[in-house]
Protein backbone atom coordinates (compact mmCIF):
# COMPACT_ATOMS: atom_id res chain seq x y z
CA UNK A 1 0.00 0.00 0.00
CA UNK A 2 3.06 2.27 -0.66
CA UNK A 3 0.93 4.43 -2.89
CA UNK A 4 -0.88 5.51 -0.61
CA UNK A 5 -0.86 9.00 0.34
CA UNK A 6 -1.82 10.67 3.71
CA UNK A 7 -3.96 13.98 3.29
CA UNK A 8 -7.24 15.01 5.28
CA UNK A 9 -10.60 15.81 3.83
CA UNK A 10 -12.97 18.48 5.71
CA UNK A 11 -16.39 17.16 5.89
CA UNK A 12 -18.79 19.65 5.19
CA UNK A 13 -21.83 17.57 6.81
CA UNK A 14 -19.58 17.24 10.07
CA UNK A 15 -17.27 19.98 10.00
CA UNK A 16 -15.09 17.38 11.14
CA UNK A 17 -11.48 16.58 9.56
CA UNK A 18 -10.26 13.26 9.30
CA UNK A 19 -6.65 11.49 8.63
CA UNK A 20 -6.48 9.63 5.23
CA UNK A 21 -6.11 6.12 5.09
CA UNK A 22 -6.03 6.33 8.77
CA UNK A 23 -7.47 8.11 11.82
CA UNK A 24 -6.80 6.86 14.96
CA UNK A 25 -7.50 9.15 17.80
CA UNK A 26 -7.37 8.52 21.80
CA UNK A 27 -10.09 10.55 23.05
CA UNK A 28 -10.34 12.42 26.85
CA UNK A 29 -14.00 12.96 26.08
CA UNK A 30 -17.16 12.01 24.62
CA UNK A 31 -17.14 10.10 21.40
CA UNK A 32 -20.06 11.56 18.49
CA UNK A 33 -21.05 8.31 16.79
CA UNK A 34 -23.27 10.39 14.65
CA UNK A 35 -20.45 13.25 13.60
CA UNK A 36 -17.66 10.55 13.40
CA UNK A 37 -20.05 8.51 10.97
CA UNK A 38 -21.02 11.30 8.63
CA UNK A 39 -17.75 12.62 8.62
CA UNK A 40 -15.85 9.38 7.45
CA UNK A 41 -18.77 8.57 5.15
CA UNK A 42 -17.44 11.85 3.50
CA UNK A 43 -14.11 11.13 3.37
CA UNK A 44 -14.29 7.86 1.96
CA UNK A 45 -17.25 9.10 -0.91
CA UNK A 46 -16.02 6.39 -3.41
CA UNK A 47 -16.57 3.63 -1.47
CA UNK A 48 -19.28 1.26 -1.61
CA UNK A 49 -19.25 -0.33 2.22
CA UNK A 50 -18.75 0.98 5.17
CA UNK A 51 -19.35 -1.32 8.25
CA UNK A 52 -18.68 0.17 11.64
CA UNK A 53 -18.96 -0.89 15.02
CA UNK A 54 -19.89 0.90 18.35
CA UNK A 55 -18.72 -0.13 21.65
CA UNK A 56 -20.43 1.05 24.95
CA UNK A 57 -20.27 1.23 28.55
CA UNK A 58 -23.15 -1.55 29.28
CA UNK A 59 -25.37 -0.91 32.45
CA UNK A 60 -26.45 -3.12 35.02
CA UNK A 61 -24.95 -4.80 37.91
CA UNK A 62 -25.00 -1.91 39.76
CA UNK A 63 -22.61 -0.42 37.30
CA UNK A 64 -22.02 3.47 38.17
CA UNK A 65 -19.08 4.44 36.15
CA UNK A 66 -15.83 2.92 34.46
CA UNK A 67 -12.34 3.77 34.08
CA UNK A 68 -9.88 3.15 31.84
CA UNK A 69 -6.40 3.49 32.09
CA UNK A 70 -3.76 3.14 28.84
CA UNK A 71 0.38 3.36 28.78
CA UNK A 72 0.48 6.38 26.28
CA UNK A 73 3.48 5.40 25.04
CA UNK A 74 2.30 2.33 23.58
CA UNK A 75 -1.33 2.97 23.41
CA UNK A 76 -1.24 5.33 20.31
CA UNK A 77 1.97 3.52 18.32
CA UNK A 78 -0.52 0.26 19.22
CA UNK A 79 -3.43 1.29 17.32
CA UNK A 80 -1.84 3.16 14.93
CA UNK A 81 0.29 -0.26 14.02
CA UNK A 82 -2.87 -1.93 13.79
CA UNK A 83 -4.60 0.54 11.78
CA UNK A 84 -1.81 -0.10 9.33
CA UNK A 85 -2.06 -3.56 9.15
CA UNK A 86 -5.61 -3.65 8.76
CA UNK A 87 -4.51 -1.12 5.33
CA UNK A 88 -2.10 -3.93 4.44
CA UNK A 89 -4.11 -6.77 5.13
CA UNK A 90 -7.91 -5.79 3.51
CA UNK A 91 -8.80 -4.46 -0.04
CA UNK A 92 -9.88 -0.98 2.07
CA UNK A 93 -10.10 2.94 1.23
CA UNK A 94 -10.11 3.59 4.87
CA UNK A 95 -9.99 2.78 8.86
CA UNK A 96 -10.93 5.02 11.78
CA UNK A 97 -10.46 3.69 14.93
CA UNK A 98 -11.05 5.86 18.16
CA UNK A 99 -10.77 4.87 21.92
CA UNK A 100 -11.80 6.77 24.94
CA UNK A 101 -9.59 6.82 27.94
CA UNK A 102 -10.77 7.98 31.55
CA UNK A 103 -13.77 7.70 33.21
CA UNK A 104 -17.11 7.00 31.68
CA UNK A 105 -20.80 7.04 32.35
CA UNK A 106 -23.27 3.89 31.70
CA UNK A 107 -24.33 4.45 27.65
CA UNK A 108 -21.62 6.62 26.37
CA UNK A 109 -19.19 5.31 23.86
CA UNK A 110 -16.01 3.67 24.50
CA UNK A 111 -14.68 2.57 20.92
CA UNK A 112 -15.86 3.43 17.41
CA UNK A 113 -14.18 1.45 14.42
CA UNK A 114 -15.01 1.87 10.76
CA UNK A 115 -13.99 0.50 7.52
CA UNK A 116 -14.59 1.80 3.76
CA UNK A 117 -13.78 -0.33 1.16
CA UNK A 118 -15.17 -1.12 -2.57
CA UNK A 119 -16.49 -4.57 -1.15
CA UNK A 120 -18.61 -5.42 1.98
CA UNK A 121 -16.80 -8.49 3.05
CA UNK A 122 -13.44 -6.51 3.43
CA UNK A 123 -15.25 -3.73 5.30
CA UNK A 124 -16.53 -6.22 7.37
CA UNK A 125 -13.51 -8.21 8.13
CA UNK A 126 -11.45 -5.32 8.66
CA UNK A 127 -13.98 -4.16 11.24
CA UNK A 128 -13.97 -7.28 12.79
CA UNK A 129 -10.25 -8.01 12.88
CA UNK A 130 -9.23 -4.66 14.68
CA UNK A 131 -12.01 -4.99 17.23
CA UNK A 132 -10.44 -8.44 18.16
CA UNK A 133 -7.00 -6.87 18.36
CA UNK A 134 -8.00 -3.45 20.03
CA UNK A 135 -9.64 -5.11 22.87
CA UNK A 136 -7.03 -7.79 23.51
CA UNK A 137 -3.55 -6.26 22.55
CA UNK A 138 -4.05 -2.55 22.59
CA UNK A 139 -2.95 -2.25 26.59
CA UNK A 140 -6.42 -1.18 28.27
CA UNK A 141 -7.13 -1.77 32.01
CA UNK A 142 -11.03 -1.11 32.98
CA UNK A 143 -12.10 -0.69 36.27
CA UNK A 144 -15.98 -0.65 37.59
CA UNK A 145 -17.42 1.46 40.38
CA UNK A 146 -20.39 -0.22 41.77
CA UNK A 147 -22.75 0.12 44.68
CA UNK A 148 -23.15 3.30 46.41
CA UNK A 149 -20.20 5.62 47.27
CA UNK A 150 -20.60 4.65 50.94
CA UNK A 151 -20.12 0.67 50.32
CA UNK A 152 -19.13 0.79 46.75
CA UNK A 153 -15.83 0.79 45.50
CA UNK A 154 -13.43 0.01 42.13
CA UNK A 155 -13.32 -3.09 41.03
CA UNK A 156 -10.60 -4.07 38.28
CA UNK A 157 -12.43 -6.37 35.21
CA UNK A 158 -9.95 -9.14 34.87
CA UNK A 159 -8.95 -10.83 31.01
CA UNK A 160 -11.59 -12.64 29.44
CA UNK A 161 -10.59 -15.94 27.68
CA UNK A 162 -12.69 -15.83 24.96
CA UNK A 163 -10.79 -12.91 23.53
CA UNK A 164 -7.99 -15.20 22.56
CA UNK A 165 -9.68 -17.40 21.37
CA UNK A 166 -11.45 -14.43 18.91
CA UNK A 167 -7.62 -13.58 18.51
CA UNK A 168 -6.65 -17.58 17.29
CA UNK A 169 -9.12 -17.05 14.29
CA UNK A 170 -6.57 -14.69 12.79
CA UNK A 171 -3.66 -15.96 13.39
CA UNK A 172 -3.97 -19.19 10.98
CA UNK A 173 -3.20 -17.73 7.84
CA UNK A 174 -0.87 -15.09 9.12
CA UNK A 175 1.77 -17.48 8.92
CA UNK B 1 18.30 7.59 39.61
CA UNK B 2 17.62 7.27 36.56
CA UNK B 3 15.74 4.21 35.13
CA UNK B 4 11.51 4.65 35.70
CA UNK B 5 9.66 1.25 36.50
CA UNK B 6 5.86 2.36 35.71
CA UNK B 7 2.86 0.12 37.23
CA UNK B 8 -0.02 -0.38 35.37
CA UNK B 9 -3.59 -1.31 35.63
CA UNK B 10 -3.96 -3.54 38.98
CA UNK B 11 -0.35 -3.72 39.28
CA UNK B 12 -0.58 -0.22 40.56
CA UNK B 13 -3.02 -0.76 43.45
CA UNK B 14 -0.65 -3.76 44.37
CA UNK B 15 2.86 -1.66 44.24
CA UNK B 16 0.63 1.13 46.00
CA UNK B 17 2.22 3.53 44.06
CA UNK B 18 2.60 5.04 40.07
CA UNK B 19 5.94 4.60 39.50
CA UNK B 20 9.62 4.13 41.39
CA UNK B 21 12.86 5.61 39.91
CA UNK B 22 15.82 3.08 40.65
CA UNK B 23 18.91 3.79 39.26
CA UNK B 24 20.46 2.33 35.60
CA UNK B 25 21.47 0.07 34.37
CA UNK B 26 18.78 -2.50 35.24
CA UNK B 27 18.54 -5.64 34.11
CA UNK B 28 15.51 -8.78 35.15
CA UNK B 29 17.09 -9.93 38.42
CA UNK B 30 17.62 -6.08 39.51
CA UNK B 31 13.92 -5.39 38.61
CA UNK B 32 12.44 -8.32 40.32
CA UNK B 33 14.44 -6.92 43.56
CA UNK B 34 13.55 -3.26 43.37
CA UNK B 35 9.67 -4.58 43.43
CA UNK B 36 7.60 -5.95 46.62
CA UNK B 37 8.15 -10.26 46.78
CA UNK B 38 3.98 -10.28 45.97
CA UNK B 39 5.20 -7.81 42.71
CA UNK B 40 8.09 -10.00 41.92
CA UNK B 41 5.75 -12.82 42.07
CA UNK B 42 3.55 -11.29 39.53
CA UNK B 43 5.98 -10.38 37.03
CA UNK B 44 7.72 -13.91 36.71
CA UNK B 45 3.84 -14.95 35.77
CA UNK B 46 3.68 -15.01 31.51
CA UNK B 47 1.00 -13.49 31.80
CA UNK B 48 2.47 -9.81 32.83
CA UNK B 49 4.61 -8.18 29.99
CA UNK B 50 7.04 -5.76 30.30
CA UNK B 51 7.77 -2.62 28.29
CA UNK B 52 11.01 -1.02 27.73
CA UNK B 53 11.78 2.51 25.93
CA UNK B 54 8.15 1.57 24.36
CA UNK B 55 8.78 -1.02 23.25
CA UNK B 56 7.28 -4.64 24.93
CA UNK B 57 9.90 -7.19 25.21
CA UNK B 58 9.47 -10.21 23.50
CA UNK B 59 11.52 -12.01 26.06
CA UNK B 60 11.13 -9.86 29.35
CA UNK B 61 14.10 -11.56 31.01
CA UNK B 62 16.62 -10.06 28.59
CA UNK B 63 15.95 -7.01 29.89
CA UNK B 64 18.41 -4.22 29.80
CA UNK B 65 16.88 -0.60 30.70
CA UNK B 66 19.31 2.41 30.43
CA UNK B 67 20.02 5.71 31.58
CA UNK B 68 16.68 7.51 30.84
CA UNK B 69 14.80 4.17 29.77
CA UNK B 70 10.86 3.63 31.14
CA UNK B 71 10.33 0.26 32.23
CA UNK B 72 6.51 -0.37 32.08
CA UNK B 73 4.79 -3.20 33.73
CA UNK B 74 1.93 -4.45 31.98
CA UNK B 75 -0.77 -6.84 33.55
CA UNK B 76 -3.20 -8.57 30.79
CA UNK B 77 -5.57 -6.05 29.56
CA UNK B 78 -9.16 -6.54 30.51
CA UNK B 79 -12.27 -7.94 28.74
CA UNK B 80 -15.43 -7.18 28.54
CA UNK C 1 -39.14 -12.80 21.79
CA UNK C 2 -43.22 -12.37 22.62
CA UNK C 3 -42.27 -10.18 25.81
CA UNK C 4 -41.10 -7.50 23.19
CA UNK C 5 -43.06 -4.56 23.12
CA UNK C 6 -43.31 -2.23 20.19
CA UNK C 7 -42.75 1.66 21.11
CA UNK C 8 -40.97 4.24 19.67
CA UNK C 9 -38.35 6.82 21.02
CA UNK C 10 -37.48 9.98 20.11
CA UNK C 11 -33.59 11.08 20.16
CA UNK C 12 -32.58 14.55 21.60
CA UNK C 13 -29.72 13.99 19.35
CA UNK C 14 -31.24 13.27 16.22
CA UNK C 15 -34.78 14.30 16.69
CA UNK C 16 -35.80 11.20 14.34
CA UNK C 17 -38.66 9.03 15.75
CA UNK C 18 -37.14 5.31 15.71
CA UNK C 19 -39.47 2.22 15.74
CA UNK C 20 -38.43 -0.47 18.09
CA UNK C 21 -37.36 -3.46 18.42
CA UNK C 22 -37.16 -2.94 14.53
CA UNK C 23 -37.06 0.42 12.07
CA UNK C 24 -37.78 -0.59 8.61
CA UNK C 25 -37.66 1.98 6.03
CA UNK C 26 -37.89 2.57 2.26
CA UNK C 27 -36.94 5.91 1.28
CA UNK C 28 -37.51 7.70 -1.63
CA UNK C 29 -35.15 10.55 -1.14
CA UNK C 30 -31.86 10.54 0.89
CA UNK C 31 -30.10 8.64 3.59
CA UNK C 32 -28.72 10.36 6.04
CA UNK C 33 -25.71 7.74 7.87
CA UNK C 34 -25.08 9.80 10.43
CA UNK C 35 -28.44 11.18 11.91
CA UNK C 36 -29.97 7.67 11.39
CA UNK C 37 -26.74 5.64 13.45
CA UNK C 38 -27.17 8.96 16.07
CA UNK C 39 -30.64 7.93 17.06
CA UNK C 40 -30.24 4.20 16.35
CA UNK C 41 -27.55 4.53 19.55
CA UNK C 42 -29.74 6.77 21.66
CA UNK C 43 -32.51 4.25 21.19
CA UNK C 44 -30.66 1.82 22.18
CA UNK C 45 -28.64 3.15 25.34
CA UNK C 46 -28.57 -0.07 26.83
CA UNK C 47 -26.63 -2.13 24.49
CA UNK C 48 -23.35 -2.68 24.94
CA UNK C 49 -22.71 -3.07 20.91
CA UNK C 50 -23.98 -1.65 17.50
CA UNK C 51 -22.82 -2.78 14.77
CA UNK C 52 -23.63 -1.01 11.45
CA UNK C 53 -23.60 -1.54 7.23
CA UNK C 54 -23.88 1.03 4.61
CA UNK C 55 -23.64 0.36 0.73
CA UNK C 56 -23.12 3.14 -1.65
CA UNK C 57 -23.53 3.57 -4.79
CA UNK C 58 -19.97 2.97 -6.43
CA UNK C 59 -18.44 5.41 -9.03
CA UNK C 60 -16.28 4.56 -11.72
CA UNK C 61 -17.07 2.81 -15.29
CA UNK C 62 -18.82 5.21 -16.27
CA UNK C 63 -21.73 5.08 -14.11
CA UNK C 64 -23.84 8.52 -13.81
CA UNK C 65 -27.03 7.09 -11.81
CA UNK C 66 -28.47 3.78 -10.56
CA UNK C 67 -32.50 3.24 -10.39
CA UNK C 68 -33.56 0.82 -8.39
CA UNK C 69 -37.25 -0.98 -8.56
CA UNK C 70 -39.17 -2.69 -6.66
CA UNK C 71 -42.32 -4.76 -6.03
CA UNK C 72 -43.79 -3.05 -3.32
CA UNK C 73 -46.83 -5.73 -1.98
CA UNK C 74 -43.72 -7.65 -1.49
CA UNK C 75 -40.54 -5.68 -0.30
CA UNK C 76 -40.97 -3.83 2.60
CA UNK C 77 -43.19 -6.98 3.94
CA UNK C 78 -40.43 -8.92 3.05
CA UNK C 79 -38.11 -6.26 5.08
CA UNK C 80 -40.17 -6.76 7.81
CA UNK C 81 -40.44 -10.32 8.11
CA UNK C 82 -36.48 -10.37 7.76
CA UNK C 83 -35.64 -7.86 10.85
CA UNK C 84 -38.46 -9.88 12.70
CA UNK C 85 -35.89 -13.12 12.05
CA UNK C 86 -32.51 -11.10 12.80
CA UNK C 87 -34.43 -10.79 16.41
CA UNK C 88 -35.38 -14.09 16.92
CA UNK C 89 -32.15 -15.74 15.59
CA UNK C 90 -29.58 -13.35 17.54
CA UNK C 91 -29.76 -11.47 21.20
CA UNK C 92 -30.24 -7.83 19.77
CA UNK C 93 -31.82 -5.12 21.61
CA UNK C 94 -32.75 -3.99 18.23
CA UNK C 95 -32.41 -3.62 13.98
CA UNK C 96 -32.61 -0.44 11.89
CA UNK C 97 -32.74 -1.61 7.84
CA UNK C 98 -33.09 1.35 5.50
CA UNK C 99 -33.88 1.15 1.73
CA UNK C 100 -33.47 3.51 -0.85
CA UNK C 101 -35.37 3.22 -4.12
CA UNK C 102 -35.71 5.57 -7.02
CA UNK C 103 -32.74 6.71 -8.87
CA UNK C 104 -29.68 7.65 -6.95
CA UNK C 105 -25.83 9.19 -8.02
CA UNK C 106 -22.96 7.68 -7.38
CA UNK C 107 -21.87 8.22 -3.76
CA UNK C 108 -24.96 8.50 -2.24
CA UNK C 109 -26.51 5.50 0.15
CA UNK C 110 -28.38 2.67 -1.19
CA UNK C 111 -28.57 0.60 2.09
CA UNK C 112 -28.43 1.29 5.79
CA UNK C 113 -28.28 -1.54 8.62
CA UNK C 114 -27.68 -1.95 12.03
CA UNK C 115 -27.96 -4.26 15.05
CA UNK C 116 -27.88 -3.22 18.84
CA UNK C 117 -26.73 -6.10 21.02
CA UNK C 118 -25.40 -6.83 24.21
CA UNK C 119 -22.64 -8.43 22.61
CA UNK C 120 -20.30 -7.47 19.84
CA UNK C 121 -20.14 -11.17 17.90
CA UNK C 122 -24.45 -10.90 18.14
CA UNK C 123 -24.42 -7.44 16.53
CA UNK C 124 -21.99 -7.99 13.92
CA UNK C 125 -23.52 -11.61 12.81
CA UNK C 126 -26.96 -9.98 12.65
CA UNK C 127 -25.90 -7.38 10.42
CA UNK C 128 -24.12 -9.94 8.40
CA UNK C 129 -27.14 -11.65 7.92
CA UNK C 130 -29.25 -8.72 7.16
CA UNK C 131 -27.50 -7.84 4.62
CA UNK C 132 -27.04 -11.46 2.85
CA UNK C 133 -30.43 -11.44 2.56
CA UNK C 134 -31.69 -7.80 2.07
CA UNK C 135 -29.38 -7.88 -1.17
CA UNK C 136 -30.68 -11.18 -2.25
CA UNK C 137 -34.28 -11.97 -1.31
CA UNK C 138 -35.41 -8.68 -1.40
CA UNK C 139 -36.72 -8.03 -4.67
CA UNK C 140 -34.54 -4.83 -6.01
CA UNK C 141 -33.78 -4.87 -9.00
CA UNK C 142 -31.14 -2.46 -10.08
CA UNK C 143 -30.28 -0.65 -13.54
CA UNK C 144 -27.50 1.62 -14.26
CA UNK C 145 -26.77 4.61 -16.60
CA UNK C 146 -23.57 4.90 -18.28
CA UNK C 147 -21.90 6.80 -20.99
CA UNK C 148 -23.20 10.51 -21.91
CA UNK C 149 -26.72 10.96 -23.26
CA UNK C 150 -26.57 10.64 -26.83
CA UNK C 151 -24.51 7.06 -26.75
CA UNK C 152 -25.27 5.99 -23.14
CA UNK C 153 -27.97 3.88 -22.06
CA UNK C 154 -29.31 1.78 -19.31
CA UNK C 155 -28.08 -1.37 -18.14
CA UNK C 156 -30.02 -4.00 -16.10
CA UNK C 157 -27.57 -5.69 -13.49
CA UNK C 158 -27.46 -9.27 -13.09
CA UNK C 159 -27.90 -11.21 -10.57
CA UNK C 160 -24.64 -12.36 -8.92
CA UNK C 161 -23.78 -15.87 -8.46
CA UNK C 162 -21.71 -15.26 -5.16
CA UNK C 163 -24.89 -13.64 -3.36
CA UNK C 164 -26.24 -17.30 -3.85
CA UNK C 165 -22.88 -18.68 -1.93
CA UNK C 166 -23.79 -16.20 0.97
CA UNK C 167 -26.91 -17.06 1.52
CA UNK C 168 -26.04 -20.76 1.46
CA UNK C 169 -23.42 -19.93 4.63
CA UNK C 170 -26.57 -19.05 6.94
CA UNK C 171 -28.62 -22.55 5.73
CA UNK C 172 -26.45 -25.08 7.15
CA UNK C 173 -28.22 -24.06 10.97
CA UNK C 174 -31.53 -22.82 9.91
CA UNK C 175 -32.58 -26.73 9.79
CA UNK D 1 -60.49 -7.39 -17.33
CA UNK D 2 -59.97 -8.95 -13.07
CA UNK D 3 -55.88 -10.58 -13.21
CA UNK D 4 -53.66 -7.23 -13.13
CA UNK D 5 -49.91 -9.34 -14.82
CA UNK D 6 -47.30 -7.10 -13.47
CA UNK D 7 -43.72 -6.78 -15.34
CA UNK D 8 -40.77 -6.24 -13.37
CA UNK D 9 -37.16 -5.24 -13.36
CA UNK D 10 -35.83 -6.53 -16.86
CA UNK D 11 -39.13 -8.22 -17.82
CA UNK D 12 -40.83 -4.87 -18.16
CA UNK D 13 -38.27 -4.20 -20.93
CA UNK D 14 -38.64 -7.47 -22.17
CA UNK D 15 -42.46 -7.26 -21.72
CA UNK D 16 -42.82 -3.40 -23.54
CA UNK D 17 -45.01 -2.23 -20.50
CA UNK D 18 -45.69 -2.51 -16.88
CA UNK D 19 -49.16 -4.63 -16.54
CA UNK D 20 -51.15 -6.37 -18.49
CA UNK D 21 -55.05 -6.99 -17.89
CA UNK D 22 -56.21 -10.28 -18.21
CA UNK D 23 -59.66 -12.33 -17.83
CA UNK D 24 -60.24 -14.27 -14.10
CA UNK D 25 -59.67 -17.18 -13.89
CA UNK D 26 -55.70 -17.20 -14.16
CA UNK D 27 -53.88 -20.24 -13.97
CA UNK D 28 -50.05 -20.91 -15.27
CA UNK D 29 -50.91 -22.41 -18.93
CA UNK D 30 -53.18 -19.29 -19.43
CA UNK D 31 -50.49 -17.14 -17.98
CA UNK D 32 -47.92 -18.49 -20.46
CA UNK D 33 -50.81 -17.97 -23.21
CA UNK D 34 -51.54 -14.46 -22.04
CA UNK D 35 -48.05 -12.74 -22.96
CA UNK D 36 -45.20 -12.95 -25.77
CA UNK D 37 -43.66 -16.35 -27.06
CA UNK D 38 -40.24 -14.92 -25.95
CA UNK D 39 -41.45 -13.69 -22.33
CA UNK D 40 -43.64 -17.35 -21.73
CA UNK D 41 -39.98 -19.24 -22.35
CA UNK D 42 -38.36 -17.08 -19.42
CA UNK D 43 -40.82 -17.85 -17.43
CA UNK D 44 -40.29 -21.51 -17.58
CA UNK D 45 -36.92 -21.07 -16.55
CA UNK D 46 -36.28 -21.60 -12.68
CA UNK D 47 -34.78 -18.29 -12.09
CA UNK D 48 -37.82 -16.33 -12.68
CA UNK D 49 -40.58 -16.56 -9.49
CA UNK D 50 -44.05 -15.63 -9.98
CA UNK D 51 -46.11 -14.00 -7.06
CA UNK D 52 -50.00 -13.82 -6.23
CA UNK D 53 -51.81 -11.73 -3.86
CA UNK D 54 -48.60 -10.41 -2.34
CA UNK D 55 -47.54 -14.38 -1.71
CA UNK D 56 -44.48 -15.59 -3.44
CA UNK D 57 -45.45 -19.18 -5.23
CA UNK D 58 -43.50 -22.04 -4.16
CA UNK D 59 -44.82 -23.75 -7.10
CA UNK D 60 -45.49 -21.18 -9.87
CA UNK D 61 -47.38 -23.97 -11.88
CA UNK D 62 -50.01 -24.26 -9.07
CA UNK D 63 -51.40 -20.79 -10.02
CA UNK D 64 -54.49 -20.24 -9.24
CA UNK D 65 -55.38 -15.98 -9.82
CA UNK D 66 -59.08 -15.01 -9.06
CA UNK D 67 -60.58 -12.20 -9.54
CA UNK D 68 -58.95 -8.80 -8.80
CA UNK D 69 -55.65 -10.64 -7.80
CA UNK D 70 -52.46 -9.22 -9.26
CA UNK D 71 -49.41 -11.48 -10.43
CA UNK D 72 -46.49 -10.27 -10.20
CA UNK D 73 -43.66 -11.87 -12.51
CA UNK D 74 -40.20 -11.72 -10.65
CA UNK D 75 -37.12 -11.90 -12.65
CA UNK D 76 -33.75 -12.58 -10.20
CA UNK D 77 -32.97 -9.62 -8.27
CA UNK D 78 -29.76 -7.75 -8.75
CA UNK D 79 -25.93 -8.71 -7.33
CA UNK D 80 -23.42 -5.88 -6.71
Amino acid sequence: MATRSRCSLRSAVARLVLERPADVRLLEKGLSVGEALAAFNAAHERAGAIASFLGKVRPGEDVKALELTHYEPLTLPGMEALAEQALERFALDGVLAWHRVGTMQPGEGIVLVAAAARHRRAAFDAVDFLMDHLKSAAWFWKRERRGNHSDGGWHWIEPRDDDHAALARWTGDET
Amino acid sequence: MAVKIVFLGPLRDAAGTDSLEVPAPLDWEGLLAAVAPDLAEQLESARVHVACAGEVLADKTALEARDGDEVALLPPVSGG
